[in-house]
């Protein structure tokens, strides 16, 4: 059971990492990003490593994400256009 | 062909390392270069905390007075990786306040229009 | 309280005062009290270094000192012996001066109220190049590195110009992915050897290398360290930051960051090999031919770049990717005379190019911030004494008898004869690398000399009396090392031949 | 006419007398050679569109380096057997004599702030330079700043005043005290459950951001202005300085006092490890919210 888990969660990690390249929109990016970073958490979960999900989550979701949309709003590109 | 099978963390930490490595080179937009760059530093953390896991192991606090080293899973690889999450956090806000500041003056993200932008300043 | 070996506590304090004064000018916040901390932080630092290289001057021995109560294995370690205790005086000394020289630029070019963050910033390279230089543990020097990236980007970027943002944003870059690799190799190291400590790492390599098993896995690793530590040092293929970053940023920074910050990584890459890896087992794997390749392809094409470029800056950063190349090539060399002559060119160039870079800042500085060699035609008559310098340097370069360039080319060309297999190959590279030097060198040096005809007179430059101690400075210690290079030649061979155990 | 000058040149050379060219003429013919300077070459890479070359080049050599990778993978030791090369007597000796050796029940924190306390130590001074770095950059002081800031102010301003925040704000006053709550709980119980001085400092900088944002600068300045910031993160990094500046000269010359280890499993226990956490907590949360600060207000 545990090993159908970590395969489904492995392969949400690669599609959404192939989808932060793939899109033309940043702010698109940045949302498949806080994705990636909480499949993440529970990733460091299922090896055994809690302080890594606390953090990661944390980290990942929390202060990434905010960090990226605050560097998009201050580029004027909230409203997610790929510009030049 | 038979370990990758089983070391199928490893080859997916290798595999996201590959697809941060192609956007930090191949984008053109600074920001989903960055984006790529903590997709590839993840994707280390992902590959050594794989490296530290027992089967049958749980996790390293010691439940009732078990010191059996049996029991729990390598507690080095989890130390190492608590430093570098939180040394790419730090590194990605340098890197983001060096980016607006970036599109303050140039006005774009694009690597390429900076660099033709700073030689025609230059002239 | 029995005997304390206080020598042995030496790599121990100086690391530790130097990250103390980072927290120290963080409190006072005032870019007065920042030189002051600064200063005298150096100073001591020096002071132990000299007193420390003294010491394994007279008595030679590599010594462990063991941060904590947990002996090897288990906490982290320090180790010091004559090689590294002679290069952190080195560094020590190199950025003292060039902190010295350049406080004109530091006042002038960075904002009044930064000053503070930017001498925060010069203590933490210096913290992190001291621990890089004498940790034995290969995590912390993956975390220290971080801290010399950050450091130095923030060194390029003082200045606040545009174009520094892009030479900083380069730099990062590629400081970032050196050092992603790196914690990959670091990574996948762990995994086969299960250590973190060099010398346990080796034991587990030497039973790995002879029992055959994990080849593959060790090859990659030792190629990933290999190419992460090349990227950052700013060897030939990886080197397209440097010429960007370098010229950029100001006097004292670039003097810095070519004088020493890409050196610590050349110096941890020796240790690897050696304490590591065995050379042995290096060339099995060919990495030391491949670094020896692309450290002669670095000297020829930094040359041949370097003479294209127009301006005077551009010149010298090309011409550090040309020296970095002559280190590589000693270390690719696989010979112990190979390594003492990479090690005293180290030295060399140390103190060369920061005097180098400080005397074109001036310049720059003279003719209104315009780095071109049209404009700078004859300014060293307005400004002898950076004239002087920059000329020397230049010479020193080339490799002129007397002064220290023309030692380590002398050792380089010893080493090149001693090793089988590339002798010819480094003989003729070595050969058309002088001329090259001496063909990007010379245009300079005569366009500062000779004046133009139609153009007008050069303002006179206002040198503070700082910048000229630290030329002379400068120019003694160039002169002394091209003279009595024979008690520092022993201190690298001693130093080589303890690392080796 | 090019090759024509040039036989004219080898044919003085042969004759023995060498033209004696002016210093200016040498340094002009320097600028002429300016023409086909590599960077021109570079640029018309661009213009020709050539750079769909280096797309594929690049592409291929990230392949190649994962399936060089690929290959590593598969010759590394099993993923979770026993006697995996890392299992060796490093990490049997974290398990087994940790608890008694570092008093903390947590084996992570014991290793992180006991055992290896050096990296750590350089881990929070990356975290401090990395704000430094960000101070740097974008602290913009209202007195000299340029035109184009004074319009990004005024316009932040405006919509600062009319914005209504209604959930936001109410959250902001029920919610922030207990994710503050928890992150000190995390921080505090570093060495007895998961979590520890970065996890919960994180969680810390994140309750704190939550509540900027509703309530915005003035009210946050009240409680959290630069010299604050300044002086926790200081004052923790330096407590963190001395405390393992003494642990390591004195584990190292084998003198000194010991610091008590307690009672395993009761919270004022693991020696040094409580207040280390406690620093640590607290120049992450400083360090978390310090970016949020810098990159809205473009001051702390």
């Amino acid at each position: 059971m545990r090993e159908t888990i970590q395969v489904i969660l492995i392969v949400f990690l690669i599609l959404s990492a192939i989808g932060v390249s793939v899109t033309k929109n940043l702010f698109m990016a940045v949302i498949v990003f806080m994705g990636y970073s909480s499949i993440m958490a529970v990733i460091w979960l299922l090896l055994e490593a809690p302080d890594l999900s606390i953090t990661q989550a944390a980290v990942g979701v929390g202060v990434d994400s905010i960090l990226f949309f605050l560097t998009l709003k201050k580029i004027h590109q909230i409203k997610g256009t790929e510009e030049g | 062909m038979g370990n990758l099978g089983v070391n199928f963390y490893e080859s997916a930490s290798v595999i996201l390392f590959g697809i941060g490595f192609m956007n930090l080179l191949l984008q053109k937009n600074l920001i989903k270069k960055f984006i790529g760059l903590n997709i590839m530093d993840t994707a280390v953390f992902l590959f050594l905390a794989a490296k530290g896991f027992v089967f049958g192991g749980s996790a390293p606090i010691i439940v009732d007075g078990i010191t059996d080293a049996s029991y729990y899973v390598n507690p080095v690889p989890a130390g190492l990786v608590l430093t570098g999450i939180v040394v790419a956090v730090s590194v990605t806000a340098f890197s983001l306040a060096l980016v607006q500041r970036l599109y303050q003056h140039y006005g774009s993200l694009n690597m390429d229009v900076i660099m033709r932008k700073m030689k025609e300043e230059e002239h | 309280m029995e005997h304390i070996n206080w020598i042995h506590n030496l790599p121990f304090f100086s690391i530790f005062i130097a990250m103390f004064a980072i927290l120290l000018t963080a409190m006072f916040r005032t870019a007065k009290m920042a030189k002051r901390i600064h200063m005298t932080m150096m100073c001591i630092v020096v002071i132990l270094s000299a007193i420390l290289t003294y010491h394994m001057a007279v008595a030679p021995e590599t010594f462990t000192f063991t941060m904590g109560h947990y002996p090897a294995p288990w906490g982290n370690e320090l180790t010091a012996g004559p090689l590294e205790a002679l290069m952190a005086l080195v560094f020590g000394t190199v950025m003292l001066l060039s902190v010295m020289g350049g406080w004109v630029f530091i006042e002038k070019d960075v904002l009044q109220e930064k000053q503070y963050l930017y001498y925060i910033m010069l203590d933490a390279a210096m913290g992190a190049m001291l621990a890089l230089i004498y940790t034995n543990d290969i995590f912390t020097a993956y975390v220290f590195i971080e801290i010399n990236t950050l450091a130095a980007c923030a060194l390029v970027l003082a200045k606040g110009t545009a174009t520094a943002m892009v030479g900083a944003t380069h730099y990062l870059i590629m400081g970032l992915l050196g050092s992603g690799l790196f914690l990959f190799g670091v990574s996948i190291l762990y995994s086969i050897t299960g250590h973190l400590l060099l010398p346990q790492i080796g034991e587990a390599v030497t039973v790995l290398a002879a029992s055959g098993q994990y080849h593959f896995a060790l090859l990659i690793a030792t190629a990933f360290l290999f190419i992460a530590l090349a990227i950052k040092s700013g060897l030939f293929p990886f080197h397209t930051w440097l010429p960007v970053a370098h010229p950029i940023a100001i006097p004292a920074s670039s003097a810095i960051l070519s004088g020493f910050v890409v050196k610590g990584y050349v110096i941890f890459a020796i240790k690897l090999m050696y304490s590591v890896f065995s050379v042995e087992f290096m060339h099995e794997l060919g990495i030391i031919d491949i670094l020896f390749v692309f450290g002669v392809l670095g000297m020829v094409f930094g040359s041949l770049s370097a003479m294209r470029q127009r301006k005077m800056k551009k010149i010298l950063a090309y011409s550090s990717v040309a020296q970095i190349g002559y280190i590589y090539m000693g270390v690719g060399l696989g010979t112990e005379i190979g390594l003492t002559a990479a090690c005293f060119h180290m030295i060399a160039h140390g103190f060369t190019k920061s005097m180098l870079f400080l005397c074109a800042g001036s310049f720059v500085k003279q003719c209104g911030n315009i780095d071109d060699m049209d404009q700078m035609r004859g300014i060293a008559y307005k400004n002898p004494v950076a004239g002087i310098g920059y000329t020397i340097g230049a010479m020193s370069m080339i490799g002129i008898p007397l002064l220290a360039g023309f030692i380590s080319k002398l050792y380089f060309a010893t080493a090149s004869i001693f090793s089988e297999g590339k002798m010819a190959a480094s003989l003729l590279v070595l050969g058309i690398s002088m001329i090259l030097n001496a063909l990007y060198f010379l245009p300079s040096v005569m366009a500062i000399w000779t004046t133009k005809k139609g153009m007008q007179e050069a303002k006179r430059a206002n040198i503070s009396p700082w910048f000229i101690t630290s030329i002379v400075l400068l120019l003694c210690i160039n002169v002394g090392l091209g003279v009595w290079y024979q008690p520092v030649i022993e201190l690298i061979e001693v130093g080589l031949q303890l690392l080796q155990k | 006419m090019e090759w024509r000058m040039w036989l004219q040149k080898i044919k003085d050379w042969v004759d023995g007398y060498t033209v004696m060219i002016d210093a200016d003429m040498y340094i002009a013919n320097r600028k002429r050679r300016e023409k086909w300077d590599w960077r021109s070459i570079i640029d018309f890479i661009y213009e020709k569109d050539l750079h769909k070359l280096h797309n594929t080049l690049c592409v291929m050599c990230c392949v190649a380096f994962i399936g060089v990778m690929l290959l590593v993978v598969n010759d590394l030791p099993q993923y979770g057997n026993v006697n995996n090369p890392a299992n060796n007597e490093v990490s049997v000796r974290y398990v087994e004599e940790g608890l008694e050796e570092t008093g903390a029940v947590n084996l992570v924190t014991g290793m992180i702030l006991d055992y290896r306390a050096f990296d750590t130590f350089a881990e929070a001074n990356v975290l401090f330079l990395s704000v430094m770095g960000v101070l740097f950059l974008l602290k913009t002081d209202k007195k000299n700043d340029d035109k184009q800031q004074q319009m990004v102010r005024k316009k932040d301003a405006e919509m600062e005043a009319i914005e209504q925040k209604p959930i936001r704000q109410i959250g902001a006053k029920y919610l922030t005290p207990f994710i503050l709550l928890y992150g000190i709980y995390i921080v505090i119980n570093g060495h007895i459950s998961p979590g520890g001085g970065f996890a919960g400092g994180v969680i810390m900088g994140g309750g704190m951001i939550f509540y900027a944002t509703a309530f915005g600068k003035e009210k946050m300045e009240q409680i959290f202005t630069f010299r604050s910031f300044a002086n926790i993160s200081v004052g923790s990094l330096l407590t963190y300085f001395v405390c393992k500046s003494y642990s390591f000269f004195t584990g190292a010359n084998h003198v000194g006092w010991e610091v008590p280890k307690g009672v395993a499993g009761n919270i004022l226990s693991a020696g040094l490890i409580l207040p280390l956490n406690i620093c640590v907590g607290l120049v992450v949360a400083c360090t978390m919210y310090g970016f949020y600060a810098l990159y809205t207000k473009g001051d702390i």
